[in-house]
């Protein structure tokens, strides 16, 4: 396989290949490193971190649902300057590639804490996880509303200039994905991350009463691959100049060239990792071998392949 | 995660071969060839086994105590682990025959503290959770401490006792609810809600058992560990799925990873009350 | 189980059993006929019938995913003439109670059915599928679109009136559903069909392109039951009047349950009745001794119980 | 559907045990005790077989042709399948172990059309294609017909040729592209792309294949009768994904269920350029 050009670029940064985690599903990359050396891997991303500590959610946190899962862990974690302190100081000192994801509950909060993230050494670029609750507007998640996600987006970029890469990250949980993420494009994301889970609910038949403790919760896994795929597609070839980094039901080379042929430049592996921890790294083999048997010399030429014209 | 304990460091994931599979009672005991889980494994460890094949709709893997295991031997290193058919998963793993894999992951989780001197235990096993309290007994009485134990679970083929286990401890005592072995009625009846010439409680079970035992134990004045069992995604730190609210040593209360900062906690720590919620006061409680 | 009483009602119409067909799933009722008596069922849903006949779209028009299916049928079908004078009749003569989906292009071709229908004998009620593309609005999706849904449904109000209940099919590719269902209901449905399919798109990784001739299809099965509950409990919860057809991924009695919990008051099976033809019968049988195990008696009281208040 | 065919009247379904199991080749030879569809089957007819349990992620069944049935016997009646371990599907069937039971549906489709008078037959099958013919050859001679069989496949490994079936036909071609076994080429290659001495050509093979014969069937003015084999959701009927364009007797072109108005078919009124298109002039093609 030598020979083979495996990297990919994300706007301005490049990685030397596209398999990254997905956040919320590697927790900061200390724990996953018991499986397999991070640096192997395109890049970490990590838990999507807030400005506060955060308790997150009551459980039951999760259910297991046909071929995907539920969760609802409400964002855990230690606030950024902890984060940023402790455990992105571990992934650089590990030569781990990082992309920090940002969750914020109102605009200035995501504007703050990319204004942090931009002071930081060792941040590949920020994933803008726009899938919570705007508590400024009723509650509803900025991902699903054109102009919340362009706020977001825009006070993102007024904190961080052109110094790293914004990836804005989508909810399919809409009506017209492509107009969001135009939307998001417009107002400065260098790329779009795309898919975060679906909402659902599972009640459990014993109690009589969803069986999570936050009722709702976001469903994942390969259940959820074929969305994933479409709305790649979609934003693909509406915004082919864009980056997408591709998730939702990824557990093989197989799933992950699915991704790539949509649309997507890079992958990130969820879910799969709690059915196996090594499945980032493995994926990575498999789509590798995937990609010189089908003849491609760099990983960027199968990069929405799918799309090419019939001829 | 800030101040997050670390993954157990001699973790692997490996397919292992079923050597053997045996009923007992209402569960099924099986024997699997995993030398690197069996050299490094310590009592109050588990392990996590995915459940079918790439293709198999259940995604995660189920955690299983680690009841023994034999370091060197003719399969070069065994691991056996009791097996209570519940759901699906569960169901899967019992129906699995000789000569097939599993893959699992272990050893998981932190493991029970061993005293450095003799002590006077008392271990406490809730159904199928006796069954990580016999190396238990082993590895204290190696230290020449006395061993009681204490079993109870709702009838008879749900105790778990085995013969080999037996000879690791001083004393059994066996309860069960509908009196089918041992005394009639809870594991917890059986000391009369006091503690006498005990120094410390190990207890695996059910939460119910669990919350009881500490609160005897509070009374008493003894440390109860407690190896708790909640929902779990991922097994190795991951998810954030299976916290539960424990006190840290500052008093704040946090929602820690039972996976990877348990399974074993300070029974007095944790905050049985406030399992299921988010109790005022949590570092990081939001609103 | 004598005693129990397992009768539903939409509306003005009563049914002996909560459990359906879903549309697309049963074609007819011809075909299923050979696994059970179709008057042991609650109700046929038929295939979706559009004015004229159909050939439908080109194959690939399925994908097995994980967990789930997608198709892209393209309502291939007879056309409502021959449709009312064969195949209702032959279902009516079979006993079987029916609901007749239809499925138009423009308002007035779901009018047009509506009428037609109307003035057929033996319709329980008519289901009006909405989640087909408005030839006269860019082909948006009319359930995607509170005003095209409601044009839809108010049309079909004014030819049918009080005769038959109109239950309008919900599609869950929308930002809030709750909406589209309070602008239905507002419309004068009697009630709500949901969950339709979720968009998807498989990519076959040996040609390198969209496995479907249509290249995007509907995803069902088990893998979008999550999904469907979620809908169902959240439309329920503001419409707790609205009599709901609950469907989605339904496969076991157990999944029925959990769909009844979350407020639906019938039951379609749609993709499970591939794996197994016999599943509406069999789901009937598991459903109704989940209810009696856990002390019901009447179906009707458990409808929704998963709203219950915590005392 | 107005005007459509109606589902086989025998068909049952029924959790069947796998009798035994054999590798052939490349394929695998299950025989299953399905006394209903022993009964009832006709040459030609296919079963379905649902893969996994409730909890298998593959909710759809996989179609298979029966090879033969053995009415009665020391399992009450028999059916044998020939499948060709390709995808996650089938890889799991040729994995099943005797004593097993899987769900089948059938007898389904309708059968090959028999002539009443004595004919000259020839029956192509490439690769397990074949697997139908036999049953087919022992009807038409029990007819007095006489029965020329070719069989194509890429390697000798998938021809499916068993002696017993042998029995059945007067004369057996073989070709495979590598010339492992038989003539090298093409099974129509056979022929010289010409007919001569038969009355009628029985296929069941790839599309290609099918489509080929049928042009030699014209060219010679003999009828050919095409088992085709499109992908199926369901196999009864129900969810119309299986279809393909084929003319009606009328001259009309429809869109019809290769599960339940096929498997077989007329080869010269399946539109073959057509597949995978809704031709002009398709009744109720629209736009
Ligand atoms: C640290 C730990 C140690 C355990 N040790 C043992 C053991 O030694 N022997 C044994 O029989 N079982 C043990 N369990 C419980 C075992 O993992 C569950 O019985 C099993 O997961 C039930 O899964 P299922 O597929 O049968 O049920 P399902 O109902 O299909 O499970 C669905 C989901 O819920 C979770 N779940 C269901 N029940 C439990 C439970 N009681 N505890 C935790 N998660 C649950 C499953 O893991 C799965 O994710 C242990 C669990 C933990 C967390
Ligand atoms: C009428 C009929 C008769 C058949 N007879 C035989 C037989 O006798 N022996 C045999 O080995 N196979 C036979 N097949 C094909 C067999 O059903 C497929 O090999 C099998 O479905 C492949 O499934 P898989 O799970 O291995 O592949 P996968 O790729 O996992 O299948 C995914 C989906 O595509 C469909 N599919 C994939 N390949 C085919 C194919 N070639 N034809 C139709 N659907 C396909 C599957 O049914 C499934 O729905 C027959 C098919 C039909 C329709
Ligand atoms: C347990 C869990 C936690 C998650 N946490 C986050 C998060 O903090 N931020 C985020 O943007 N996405 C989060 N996600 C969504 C994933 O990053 C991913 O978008 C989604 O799960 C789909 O990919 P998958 O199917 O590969 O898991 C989480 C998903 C899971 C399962
Ligand atoms: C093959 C197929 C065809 C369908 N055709 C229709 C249709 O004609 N009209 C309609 O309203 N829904 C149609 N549906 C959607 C189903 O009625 C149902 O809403 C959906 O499949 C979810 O239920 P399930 O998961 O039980 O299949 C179709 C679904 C499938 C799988
Ligand atoms: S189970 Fe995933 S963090 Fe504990
Ligand atoms: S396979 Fe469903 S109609 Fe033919």
């Amino acid at each position: 396989m030598s020979g083979f050009d495996f990297s990919t670029s994300i706007a301005q940064t490049s990685l030397p290949n596209p398999i990254l985690t997905a956040s919320g599903c590697a927790a900061n990359g200390k724990e996953l490193s018991a499986f397999f050396p991070l640096d192997q891997i395109g890049a970490v991303v990590t838990k999507s971190v807030m400005s506060q500590p955060r308790s997150g959610r009551a459980t039951p946190r999760m259910a297991e649902t046909p071929s995907g899962m539920l969760n609802a862990i409400g964002l855990q974690g230690p606030g950024i300057d902890a984060f940023l302190k402790e455990d992105l100081a571990w992934l650089v000192e590990h030569g781990a590639r990082t992309i920090v994801s940002i969750a914020g509950e109102s605009v200035d909060e995501f504007a703050a804490l990319a204004r942090k993230v931009r002071g930081a050494h060792g941040v590949s670029a920020i994933e803008v996880n726009i899938s919570c609750p705007n508590v400024e507007n009723r509650g509803l998640v900025f991902a699903c509303d054109r102009n919340s996600a362009r706020e977001v987006i825009e006070a993102v970029k007024r904190s961080v200039g052109n110094t790293i890469p914004i990836i804005a990250k989508l909810s399919p949980d809409v009506t017209d994905i492509v107009s969001i993420a135009e939307e998001v494009v417009a107002a400065g994301a260098d790329g779009l991350a795309m898919i975060n889970t679906l909402l659902g609910m599972v009640i459990n038949t014993e109690t009589m009463r969803p069986h999570l403790a936050n009722k709702t919760g976001g469903l994942s896994g390969p259940a959820i691959r074929p969305v994933a795929v479409r709305a790649i597609y979609q934003v693909h070839r509406a915004l082919p100049q864009v980056p997408i980094v591709g998730m939702g039901g990824v557990l093989t080379g197989n799933d992950a060239f699915e991704l790539v042929l949509a649309g997507a430049c890079a992958i990130s592996v969820g879910t799969a990792t709690f059915h196996d921890p090594s499945a980032p790294i493995r994926i990575k083999q498999e789509l590798e071998s995937l990609l010189v048997a089908r003849g491609f010399s760099r990983f960027s030429d199968a990069v929405g392949y799918a799309h090419r014209s019939d001829q | 995660m800030a101040h997050s304990a670390s993954i157990n460091p001699d973790v692997t994931q490996s397919e292992c071969e079923v050597i053997s599979k045996r009923k007992v009672g209402a569960y099924h005991h099986l024997t699997l060839a995993a030398p690197a889980i069996a050299e490094h494994a310590k009592p109050g460890n588990f392990l996590a086994i995915s459940i079918g094949d790439m293709k198999s709709s259940m995604l995660l893997r189920r955690s299983f105590a680690i009841y023994q295991t034999v370091p060197r031997g003719p399969f070069g290193g065994t691991v056996e682990i009791i097996v209570a058919p519940h759901g699906p998963g569960s169901t899967w793993i019992t129906q699995r025959a000789p000569h097939e894999k599993l893959d699992v992951v272990g050893p998981l989780g932190n493991a029970f503290k061993i005293p450095k001197d003799p002590v006077r235990a008392l271990l406490v096993g809730g159904g199928y959770g006796s069954a990580p309290l016999f190396a238990l007994a082993e590895t204290l009485r190696q230290k020449n401490s006395r061993v009681e134990m204490a079993i109870g679970a709702a009838t008879a083929d749900r105790i778990f006792a085995p013969v080999e286990g037996k000879r690791s401890v001083h004393s059994l005592m066996i309860a069960t609810e509908d009196g089918s072995s041992g005394a009639k009625g809870r594991v917890t009846d059986l000391f009369d809600n006091s503690l006498s010439a005990i120094d410390i409680v190990y207890a695996c079970g059910p939460m119910g058992m669990l919350r009881a035992l500490t609160e005897i134990g509070a009374r008493a004045g003894v440390l109860v560990q407690c190896a708790v069992e909640e929902s779990m995604a991922c097994g190795v730190g991951l998810c954030m799925t299976c916290v539960l609210p424990v006190q840290d040593k500052d008093g704040v209360i946090k929602m820690l990873r039972s996976c990877i900062e348990g399974p074993i906690f300070d029974g007095s720590a944790v905050q049985w009350d406030a399992i299921g919620t988010i109790p005022p006061g949590t570092y990081g409680a939001h609103r």
